[in-house]
């Protein structure tokens, strides 16, 4: 069965570490925050200016002076911190940030991504992601696994505008999790009750299936 | 107005000079920290021909939305234009020039022309439309674009708090991109809640020196919020 | 230590994994907010061929200047090394490099290297010895430089009040360069005044996200005045 | 009579505007803070991130955190702010200071200025005077006119290490004032009692003497 959004986001939690500062794009990444093992402390950067994100606010709490990058009402934890959006991609493009999760239209096996347009359909700006992808080590990235016409979105080469070359080395899908490397999409996790036979039929893009694809866990 | 006193007294006196196919550089990010007050001015006055440059360009009817009803925007470097109908139609029918510009690369794009740093390489955009036509450069195995500075005739921002030598505070994420906006207008004009005197502010606590700001104005703001996201208690 | 705690207990620990001729980034301006402590920690670990970015470096027997008596620094990136007999005469006899830089582009080197940006173009140092072998290039009419940015496999530093998780604010001109030293190091450590708990910054009041420091220690500070001026009642 | 360094520093007090923000280099500069007339506000940039420096302290008010880029300490005037050296530098790189007066071994009249070394003899480091004279557009140098052995300082081209290339404008000595266009120096203002052949004969640079040459007002 493909994952729900739900099941990406527990999946996604298991990407970060105690102490980790973690940067979660709109959509699926953003709802991982709910999945922080309680023995855990993850701090969360929004691009806007804000490090230390917390819950959203109760009706009474509302402040219109305090949003995430999703425009959306915010708190914050103890110990967080505001600062001006020259400081926030400063952290971002200096590598700062431990751990970055944001969607994606297509990604290749180059590592690219297209994220942010679809010409002549779609243009709202790339926003924060094309410095988000070139700036931190550590991405991963979640999408579906093919459309629902079944066009496969882990493609030998994007076809849409790239937000970022090279810079993706894991990806998350509702079918699986694979590492990118050496041109190669690298089959590490199948979602449970999904086959290898399935996730190598939806893969555009070179895919290497080592002999132990372990079911993911959730 | 004399010394250091950069308080204004009027809308109409805070955007003297501003005239048609000037540059404008403008704080805030979505509806969160605009210069409210300076926008409506700019519709008023119906100044044409305008260059913004901003984060985002206000959704329909609100924040910077309101000067394209009129098309007083020729053109606008933005990261972001969701949000806003208008925007978009104006954009596909070739009216509007849009120069899509990362936000992080349009953050220190506005802080390099308020710091006289012309130009700088970044790995943002790098291969894709955004690097395209722009100098590339190794650095320690590394590709990276050449990215230059922006600089405004004018800037328009908001802060929380300002003494009236223009010292400034801002409040939560409201700061964004209004400090580096107001470095980069050549007549930086600032809207804030509230006008403290000189001395109030501890020197240690301003988030910007007054030496940025030309013209300083206290107004009330609607504070719009984009998405009201609330949990129950 | 866990989760966000930076704390540590120990100038030991504070400075684990420094190594010979490993590149330090040091907060201070003169013998203001200099990392005592951590100097001090460096002469008694005996670390030597270290390459030290640093505005100055202290007097003779004080701040960076005591590293210099056993000769344990190999080069010296700074603006300005007057006030120090010992570092002239190593640099005359040629033990010592030294790598002049100018006190804005050493500034502006160290935030870029914080903040990814690889190198970035001043005018300042055009036309001179600084701008020997460095490329040139016009914009708007006038020549810069392209100056590439500095980073550390230590930076050290000094601020006045931070909590566990290492939000710092600094006191007064003892804030110089700290904050840019801190982000150009790949292992920051910070000595401060205070230490509070977690909650009790206001985190518009920060200067800097802790995000940035990977140890904080307490330690207690000398604070010698250079100049002692005073005028009288 | 040549001006005395109290009468260098009045001259220079004359280049204030009211609402200037001036940076005010080690020596006679800095002296000139206390020729501000009265009804003027003039504030001060200290490089080392202090805008709004005001007189030395009273010996109770001595504070080892709060010093000038002479390492001198200081207070703050009300108004005063404190900013990063990166701020500093964005504030005085970025041309936002309205005036900057420093001292210089030589001037020549290409605008180039030597101040911060003498090779061989003197190498203490630029500090921040590169940047100040590569980002202020109005720079007032002061300095002697000549060596004491009557060798001029005001040349043709600068035979020292220079500090900044065609940036500087005008200078004052202890025998005149001029400014520097189109690569000659042009005699504005003469010292009380100096005469214009004097001048003429310790500047080796290209010097215009127009007709009327004021004498200084003290």
């Amino acid at each position: 069965m493909a994952l729900t959004r739900e099941q990406l986001a527990q999946r996604v939690a298991q990407e970060f570490h105690d102490g980790y500062y973690v940067n979660l794009g709109i959509g699926i990444p953003t709802l991982a925050a709910n999945y922080i093992p309680k023995d855990m402390q993850v701090m969360l950067q929004s691009e806007n200016g804000l490090l230390g994100m917390g819950q959203f606010p109760l009706d009474e709490e509302v402040d219109a002076d305090l949003i995430n990058a999703g425009k959306q009402t915010v708190t914050m934890v103890p110990g967080a911190s505001i600062f001006s959006s020259a400081e926030s991609f400063a952290m971002i493009r200096g590598g700062h940030v431990d751990l970055t999760v944001l969607g994606a239209f297509e990604v290749d096996c180059q590592g690219n991504i297209a994220s942010y347009m679809i010409p002549g359909k779609l243009i709202k700006g790339m926003g924060g992601a094309m410095d988000l992808v070139a700036g931190a080590d550590n991405i991963m990235v979640t999408m579906t696994h093919a459309s629902k016409s079944g066009a496969s979105k882990l493609l030998a080469e994007c076809t849409l505008p790239l937000t970022g070359k090279g810079c993706i080395k894991r990806v998350l899908t509702d079918l699986a999790l694979m590492d990118i490397a050496e041109g190669k999409f690298i089959l590490r996790e199948r979602a449970p009750g999904v086959s290898v036979e399935e996730i190598a039929k939806l893969t555009e893009g070179e895919l290497i299936i080592p002999e132990n694809v372990l079911e993911m866990t959730l | 107005m004399a010394g250091f006193d950069k308080v204004v007294t009027s809308y109409t006196e805070a955007l003297e000079g501003l005239e048609d196919n000037m540059t404008i550089i403008a704080g805030g990010f979505g509806l969160c920290g605009i210069p409210e007050n300076l926008i409506a001015e700019i519709k008023r006055r119906g100044t044409r021909g305008l260059t913004i440059a901003s984060n985002n360009a206000g959704v329909d009817g609100k924040g910077l939305g309101i000067l394209l009803e009129d098309q007083q925007i020729k053109k606008m470097i933005a990261s972001y234009v969701g949000e806003n109908a208008l925007f978009e139609a104006q954009m596909m029918s070739g009216e509007l020039e849009v120069e899509l510009t990362p936000q992080g690369t349009l953050a220190e794009k506005m802080r390099a022309g308020g710091a006289g740093i012309p130009a700088f390489f970044t790995a943002t955009g790098y291969g894709t439309p955004v690097g395209e036509g722009k100098e590339v450069r190794e650095f320690n195995g590394r590709h990276y674009i050449l990215e230059e500075s922006l600089v405004g005739d004018f800037s328009i921002a908001k802060a929380w708090k300002a003494d009236r030598y223009g010292n400034l505070m801002f409040r939560k994420t409201a700061r964004n991109f209004n400090p580096m906006a107001i470095t980069a207008g050549k007549i930086a004009v600032v809207e804030v809640e509230e006008i403290v005197e000189v001395g109030q502010l501890d020197p240690d606590e301003i988030h910007l020196p007054g030496i940025y700001v030309n013209r300083l104005i206290q107004g009330t703001f609607e504070k719009t919020i984009e998405q009201r996201t609330v949990r129950s208690a």
